[in-house]
């Protein structure tokens, strides 16, 4: 039974077993369902749940386990002498893998029968071709033990298969038939199902923890590396970014950091503003025809690609803020600040655009959300509108608000192409805003995507500038998370 | 009791007229005017914007849409294309697309000849007036069909994108000047030929259902197969990160203790929404390909990386959401003897769904548009596969992107690419405007102020 | 009656303080009030009562348009406070409402300090000069409100963090704090116990003295203890207004009299 | 579960558009599937390569440089030993600057005064005076200096330093003079020559040579660095310049006139040959003449052909590895 | 009184339906309930009278565990429900929900239509087996609570979009459209006309047929209308507890007496 046709049935049987389950439970309430603990549904859920989530555990097991186990069991059949030279077992497995998965089609589409697939030997048959017909393409020709071990190896794969149908087949059952022998009407199913759905809700808050498990780990040794290679003073309190083909780079965080925070400050300074007033307006102000439009119209900003941004920064706004803080006196203002089109203002004043949907959709909503009565509340006092919205309704607001600014914030801080191509790539601490400037993010993006030598610590930095930036964001966040504890104003 | 004395420090007067406004309230409405003129204008200016934006984009990438063809009789000579005769794939199948080359140079050649026009032009400068990949064309009509071989058949080929810009206005006589690609003469028989109606510039579906080609062809370019790709990243993305998202922010909003580890988990999403995307990148690439040995460049892996990322901001949208029900109505759940999952599930969750769906939406669009991490796990670069057939290989064989296609014809040489590269960011807004309107008309349905 | 036309301002604000013209409230397609034509004095208590439903808050909401904050809410007709049309379009909502207070039927306290529910009022209206005035008027408006010696210890503490009783209190103190001339109502003691209830009706007395105070209740005991006036309410139509002493003991019309006998609801 | 069975390739983003044209044709020509060919830089693309063998790594690295003796080091701890060097061709680096600016005649010496930090006037070491290109050169007109040299992490920054900068900077007898202020230091010295002016006449491009582009389209003044391959696709848009008197082209390139220049390589993992279909049989016809010739579709669009491709073929068809002489 | 631990339940069934035993209540710091006993008996008016703030709300939420939402609020002593422990920890509290309905202070309609709103408590109990059942359930609920004549029209129509007193009798109905055995009604007719607070009165006098009832009313006749027994609470302690004839008229305690007769608030 192919695995599609055994889920299939395990679903079946998990649909069945919730009929049973609630016909059962109304049967020992002798039909009446208000004798029950739960709803009926509740004992179908059970059943269900019962026949379906260890069934299928043990397949999803089973399915990532198996391919490890054949894959030992044959490997241990390849001779030694069968490896070629400066090959290693890993590729003639590999070879294996595909003369199998040839086989499999060749049996699938007719050109062999099951008993000729088991028993051809390359001796009498150009297998290379005859697999070639049919689109499997093989690096070489089939070498005997190749050929052996592919056959053997769908030998075990197959009644590795029957056995995974025959225990997920039983544990379904069992499942459903415990389960089910189980279902009477004093069964606390309701709290049983909402327990596993606790469960679940459980996992999915953990995911995070994983991931950022995952980040730190996939950059934590390539760090350790990079320390090895490059002091830590001069990366944590070094003055100059500036990394050279030749090594003896000096690489220095602070310049960027700096980049990076008076970049994405101008950006939130253009999208918290515009973000909020947009929101404030959307909901309180608009009518509703012009929310139902303004608002999606304004979250496409945020999915137009960043590149897009990227060059609107260079081409559009970069020279227009050229022709009025620059060319001297040929310039707006007759003043010579700024000589390129990249600056810390340029990509600050289009990221902020990109990022208004980010704080305008979400603190609509939120904004929203703010029960009528609070607003009814201000206006009864003679309050006006504007004085509602910034004394009541937007502090009852203040924890999503803060949470849709840090989403942005975030955002600003992670931003590459815009950065790229609006503020430049040089690394300096300087507070005029009309000069390039550059960030950590778009520095971990070039050092990883450059050409210099991937085990040099121009490259390296990438990931100690990706993990200490992940730890100063972290700090924020701490930070961002103790000033909404201690303002926040709960309604009602 | 205190008595209610006037001696107060009301500065209003009893009985003041309604009809005039008093100084501070003119201050104040004043106050509130601005307010909302600053409100009208943040979205005047947003839309301002959004409109710049895509005008620019239309204007730069309309030209994708169109496409110059060439309408040739070929001759499928067989003393060529099949030396021995026998009709034999195999044999045929040797003659590599070199070898079709002079087939098409001597059609265009009897072309010109058959319509009289005179040029100095030899037949090879005469076909670089088609697309490199015509032979490429030929060969697979030849392979399909290999009766066709001895025939002289009409075919409809891509001219070469020099003689497409010239057509559509970006290449003139006078840019050229330089251009080793193509010459002033190749330029006056274009004009004879279209004159002659041999080519002529019509619609490009092959834009929006091809895939991509190399750069010495970009007018056979087109960005259905990464628009696939797209859409089974998204659908992975969708398929997980809205569960999953919803999930936590429920169990974080609605039944986390309040405890250290829940205060954790909480700061590290917040934090995980901060982690560049390309660092996603490292990330898809240490776990899914090298750990979980999943296919290189395959959209699985593409969706599993962008649903990670899209992940913090579904949650805190979320949380937002549920955080902004009130109280009330929990409390009126749970006294009907409702459980607090089901109070949640049948009543919060509801109420929460307009901020959960903007949640998804802007993480959609996010992920819609995102290229960086997708670079570390091999899907930006040239990946001209097939369409794929079936939903598995739709999600395990190579493919690219909507974006990291958009990046890539960016970043070619020939300026034809350009125009492609904005036609590209069209197809992936209105890709964006579809996915978002469902969401927002679902949206709609939600919301209502209580 | 007299003709609002020309009706001499001076003349009215002696006596009539507020006066309807053929009032219509519709909600959508829902007619809630019909054709009311009403006059509320100055220096007078005026109650609604009525059966639940019948449109005494959609009513009382007109007085100081709170109900333009309602969308699908219409109103028709004239409503004349001091002479002066309300709905005129040169009147600022604003400034009416905050010559008409109004202490809303569910307790509606800000998310915020006890202190900032009050202050809110005057720091919008600019009564206080500064932080001791402030702070005078905080006081003095919580002891009107009979609230004080319960919250005089925790000012800074969240307004949501009272019982029912308190926060219903705490927004009469929040309404009087601006000083308004008109202090509309909706049911201000249906959450307090007897005393409370004592204390602000002592109070209403009290605002009397200068200002006129509509109120809603569903008690007739409260109605005939604190009005001079009393409107009674069926269906949407003002059935009858008069004297409070002549509607309670002598309604002229006869649903007048079945509601306050018991008889319908 | 299938193998995969198309060939994949990473790498640098010079060499990615001459690997597209191959797999493409490759694609059209042969039973194989299309390779994919990734790009993101040739250290990203090494790296992979080095992560070891098998279904799950590269097959091929794109290279804009050649492979250190550190990222060998790491490949053979991975158990990626025998690596096959195969050189491709040459990329032309040249200097353009918009088409309807001024025309340029540089020397490398022209550019080491333009764009170094310090340069050496009367005897000192003084921070780079020179604000238009007449204080370089009187015989250029006099307009400001804007330079858009690549990114530090770009393989031709290296290029352009070495042969250009470092160049101008011996020829103009400064290096000798920062030899001196260093102790005799020659490090030091080419340290000193290399390090470019951080006042924003000239600018890092981290991006590609469309941002160089946009740039120059956004601001006139602009001469930027391309690759040949860039600048002939885009004679509209730019006017090269000559260096040294030498006008570049692939024939100049090749024959060694033009200094400007670097090879371009890939690497293949001779384990992945005989298991990953199609493997050699793409090597073998990257680098036949009919592709990488100097009429092939590389050189038309761009490549400047390696006189030494036979070599290169041989050395392909019998898998010579680095390092060895298997 | 009897000793818990020895008392049989069966016995129990017949008179007491809920005993607290030394319950105590923190909001954070502030001790809010101190020290309760009390024993409410089946099919018996329970009422709690006392001024405001003195805690009726929030011993009447320790009923049927409303209290464990919120955080900051911790419970101590026993509350026994059939002489069964509610806050034991093997007790479910949806399950004593069920059992123990609550109408609250602020009407609190779920923002869905009327018909949803009663419907919903007899869906997740599983009380109809089909849509008419359904029907009738909400029919006889709408009507029970007094409702069903202004409603029947607009069973679709949102319950937020009803009046404060409609909104107090939805949620009435709604409690009791899941027949729980003990009702909590926290001030159920302070937002309701005479009339509709008869027709409630009735209905409690009803469900003491077979419910018990705990009601909390600022209106001492109303207390002494409907209930038997009446708990008179002051500052979080349980002054006393017993017949309300008898509390009416021959207070034990001083601070009873000072109340009803509307002394101390
Ligand atoms: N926002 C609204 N939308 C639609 N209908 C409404 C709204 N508010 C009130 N109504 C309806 O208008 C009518 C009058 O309502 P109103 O609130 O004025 O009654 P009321 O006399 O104050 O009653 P109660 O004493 O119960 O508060 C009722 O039928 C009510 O259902
Ligand atoms: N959520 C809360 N957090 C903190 N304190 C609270 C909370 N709810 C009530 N309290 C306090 O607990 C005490 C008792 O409140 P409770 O609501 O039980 O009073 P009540 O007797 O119901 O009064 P009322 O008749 O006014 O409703 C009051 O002092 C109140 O301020
Ligand atoms: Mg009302
Ligand atoms: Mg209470």
């Amino acid at each position: 039974m192919p695995t599609f046709w055994l889920v299939v049935f395990v679903f079946a049987l998990a649909a069945l077993g919730f009929l049973a389950g609630r016909a059962r439970a109304l049967h020992s309430a002798g039909g009446n369902a208000r004798d029950l603990h739960s709803l009926p549904n509740y004992y179908g859920a059970n059943v269900l749940l019962t026949t379906l989530v260890p069934a299928l555990l043990v397949l999803g097991l089973w399915l990532m386990i198996q391919p490890s186990v054949v894959q030992y069991r044959v490997s241990g059949m390849i001779p030694e002498q069968a490896i070629p030279e400066n090959s290693t077992l890993g590729l003639v497995m590999m070879d294996v893998h595909q003369v199998a998965a040839g086989l499999d089609l060749a049996v699938d589409e007719g050109a062999l029968t099951e008993q000729e697939a088991g028993t051809i030997r390359t001796e009498f048959t150009d297998l290379r071709a005859r697999l070639g017909e049919l689109g499997v393409a093989l690096g070489s020709d089939v070498r005997p033990e190749v050929l052996q071990a592919a056959q053997r190896y769908r030998a075990i794969d197959a009644s590795g298969h029957r056995n995974m149908v025959i225990v997920v087949t039983l544990l379904a059952l069992a499942g459903l038939g415990f389960s089910w022998q189980h279902t009477n009407k004093d069964f606390r199913a309701r709290n049983v199902v909402e327990q596993g759905i606790y469960a679940l809700l459980v996992l999915a808050a953990l995911l995070a923890i994983l991931t950022t498990i995952g980040i730190v780990l996939s950059m934590f040794f390539e760090s350790i590396s990079f320390f090895k290679l490059h002091s830590w003073t001069d990366f944590f309190f070094g003055g100059t970014w500036a990394p050279n083909f030749r090594g003896d780079s000096e690489l220095s965080i602070l310049p960027l950091l700096w980049g990076t925070l008076y970049i994405s400050f101008i950006a939130l300074l253009v999208a918290v503003p515009v973000g909020l007033f947009a929101a404030v307006y959307l909901s309180e102000y608009a009518n509703g025809h012009v929310r139902a439009f303004a608002k999606p119209l304004l979250e496409i900003l945020a999915g137009i690609p960043t590149i897009v941004y990227g060059l609107f920064a260079l081409l559009t706004v970069g020279p227009a803020l050229v022709s009025v803080f620059g060319n001297g006196p040929e310039g707006l203002l007759g003043v010579d600040w700024m000589s390129g089109a990249t600056s810390v203002l340029t990509a600050g004043l289009v990221m902020g655009i990109m990022l208004i949907p980010f704080v305008s959709s979400l603190s609509d909503d939120i904004i929203n959300a703010v029960p009528q009565t609070m607003r009814d509340g201000s206006l009864g006092l003679g309050a006006t509108k504007s004085e509602t919205v910034r004394q009541v309704v937007l502090p009852a607001a203040l924890p999503g608000i803060v949470g849709a600014i840090l989403l942005a914030a975030s955002r600003a801080i992670g931003e590459t192409m815009i950065v790229v191509m609006g503020a430049g790539a040089i690394a300096k601490f300087s507070l005029n805003p009309l000069e390039s400037m550059t960030t950590i993010t778009t520095r971990i993006v070039s050092q990883l995507t450059g050409d210099t030598d991937f085990a040099s610590a121009e490259t390296l930095v990438a990931f100690a500038l990706g993990i200490t930036l992940f730890v100063l964001t972290l700090g924020l966040n701490v930070l961002a998370l103790y000033i909404v504890r201690k303002y926040r104003e709960q309604y009602e | 009791m205190t008595d209610i004395s006037q001696n107060g420090s009301t500065p209003r007067k009893h009985g003041e007229t309604l009809m005039k406004l008093t100084a501070r309230t003119k201050r104040r409405n004043a106050a509130e005017r601005r307010f909302q003129a600053y409100g009208i204008a943040a979205i005047a200016a947003g839309l301002l914007m959004l409109a710049i934006l895509v005008v620019n984009i239309v204007g730069n990438g309309y030209g994708a849409f169109t496409q110059t063809f060439v309408t040739l009789d070929v001759t499928l000579d067989a003393a060529k294309l099949d030396k021995k005769g026998q009709r034999n794939l195999d044999d045929i199948k040797k003659v590599s697309t070199f070898g079709y080359a002079p087939l098409i140079q001597k059609a265009i050649e009897a072309k010109v000849a058959a319509l009289g026009v005179k040029t100095d032009l030899k037949p090879k400068d005469m076909a670089a007036l088609l697309s490199k990949g015509a032979p490429a064309q030929l060969r697979d009509y030849v392979l399909e069909h290999p009766d066709a071989i001895g025939k002289t058949l009409s075919f409809r080929f891509l001219a070469n994108s020099r003689v497409d810009g010239y057509l559509k206005g970006r290449v003139t006589r006078h840019s050229i000047e330089n251009d080793k690609n193509i010459s002033v003469p190749q330029l006056d028989l274009t004009d004879q030929l279209v004159k002659a109606g041999v080519i002529e510039k019509t619609f490009n579906s092959e834009f929006i259902l091809g895939s991509d080609a190399s750069d010495q062809r970009p007018e056979a370019a087109g960005i259905g197969t990464s628009m696939l790709g797209s859409l089974f990243m998204m659908l992975v993305v969708l398929a997980l990160s809205l569960p999953i998202g919803v999930a936590a922010s429920i169990f974080l909003e609605e039944f986390a203790p309040k405890a250290w580890w829940t205060d954790v988990i909480e700061v590290n999403i917040s934090n995980l929404a901060a982690v560049p995307s390309i660092v996603f990148g490292i990330l898809g690439l240490a776990v899914f390909i090298n750990y979980m040995n999943q296919p290189m460049s395959a959209p699985l892996v593409g969706g599993l990386v962008l649903t990670l990322m899209t992940l913090p901001t579904i949650i805190i949208s979320t949380r937002a959401a549920l955080k902004a029900v009130p109280p009330s109505i929990r409390d009126a759940a749970l006294g009907v003897g409702a459980s607090k999952m089901q109070a949640v599930f049948h009543h919060v969750l509801p109420l929460a769904a307009p901020g959960i769906l903007t949640g998804t939406i802007i993480g959609l669009a996010q992920a819609l548009g995102e290229t960086a991490p997708l670079l570390l796990i091999g899907m930006v670069g040239f990946i001209a596969s097939n369409p794929p057939d079936s939903l598995a290989a739709g999600l395990m064989e190579p493919n690219s992107a909507m974006p990291a296609q958009i990046y890539e014809w960016a970043k070619r040489a020939d300026p034809a690419f350009y125009e492609r590269a904005w036609g590209g960011i069209i197809i992936l807004l209105v890709f964006l405007v579809t996915m978002n309107t469902l969401a927002v008309i679902l949206r709609r349905r939600f919301e209502r102020r209580w | 009656m007299y003709d609002i036309a020309t009706t001499e301002k001076t003349v009215e604000q002696q006596v009539t303080k507020i006066s309807a013209r053929d009032v219509q409230v519709y909600y959508g397609e829902s007619h809630a009030i019909k054709d009311v034509n009403v006059d509320i004095e100055d220096k007078t208590v005026t109650a609604f009562i009525g059966p639940s439903g019948c449109g005494k808050s959609t009513f009382l909401r007109c007085l100081n348009r709170m109900n333009d904050t309602i969308d699908i809410c219409k109103v028709k007709g004239e409503i004349l406070l001091d002479g002066e049309n309300i709905y005129d379009p040169k009147v600022d909502p604003v400034q009416l409402r905050a010559k008409v207070g109004m202490v809303f039927q569910k307790p509606n306290p800000f998310p915020k300090s006890i202190y900032d529910n009050i202050a809110y009022g005057p720091r919008i209206h600019g009564l206080a000069r500064n932080k001791a005035e402030l702070d005078e008027i905080v006081e003095k408006s919580l002891r009107r409100g009979a609230i004080w010696n319960e919250v005089k210890d925790r000012l800074d503490a969240p307004g949501t963090g009272l019982s029912g009783g308190q926060q219903q209190r705490l927004c009469i103190a929040r309404a009087i704090a601006t000083e308004p001339e008109v202090l509309l109502m909706d049911e201000p003691c249906s959450a307090l116990d007897p005393i409370a209830t004592a204390q602000v009706e002592e109070l209403i007395d009290e605002l009397r003295q200068n200002y006129s105070v509509v109120i809603v209740t569903h008690s007739m005991q409260q109605a005939a203890r604190v009005s001079q006036k009393t409107a009674f309410f069926h269906l949407g139509n003002l059935v009858e207004f008069g004297e409070t002493g002549q509607i309670f003991t002598n309604p002229e019309d006869p649903r007048t009299e079945s509601y306050i006998t018991g008889r319908i609801g | 579960a299938a193998a995969r069975d198309q060939v994949q390739i990473a790498g640098s983003s010079t060499v990615l558009p001459y690997a597209s044209i191959v797999a493409e044709a490759f694609g059209e020509n042969f039973d194989f599937p299309t390779p994919v060919v990734e790009s993101g830089g040739s250290s990203a693309g090494l790296k992979r390569f080095c992560e070891g063998v098998g279904e799950n790594t590269i097959d091929i690295a794109n290279a804009s440089r050649r492979i250190k003796d550190k990222e060998i080091k790491t490949c053979a701890e991975n158990g990626v030993t025998d690596i096959i060097e195969v050189r491709i061709g040459y990329d032309g680096i040249v200097f353009a600057s918009d088409i309807n600016g001024n025309k340029f005649e540089f020397t490398p010496a022209d550019w080491y005064k333009a764009l170094s930090d310090k340069v050496v006037v009367d005897g000192k070491i003084v921070d780079n005076p020179n604000t238009t290109w007449k204080d370089v050169n009187p015989a250029f007109p006099a307009q400001p200096i804007q330079a858009f040299v690549p990114g530090t992490k770009h393989g031709t920054r290296e290029v352009f330093e070495d042969k250009v900068i470092l160049a101008g900077c011996e020829a103009t007898g400064d290096f000798d003079a920062f030899k001196a202020a260093n102790g005799d230091d020659k490090k030091a010295a080419e340290k000193a020559c290399i390090a470019l002016r951080t006042d924003g006449k000239s600018v890092d491009i981290d991006g590609d040579y469309t941002e160089t582009l946009a740039r120059i389209g956004s601001n006139k003044d602009g001469i930027g660095v391309f690759g040949l391959a860039f600048y002939e696709n885009n004679t509209d848009k730019l006017q090269v310049a000559t260096m040294s008197g030498v006008v570049p082209s692939t024939e100049t390139i090749a024959s060694g006139e033009y200094p400007v220049s670097r090879p371009l390589q890939f690497y293949i993992k001779k384990a992945h040959i005989g298991v990953i279909p199609g493997l050699k049989e793409f090597a073998e016809f990257f680098v036949s003449d009919e592709i990488a010739g100097p009429d092939g579709p590389l050189a038309a669009y761009g490549l400047v052909s390696d006189p030494e491709l036979a070599k290169t073929q041989e050395a392909v068809a019998d898998e010579v590895v680095m390092g060895g002489n298997m």
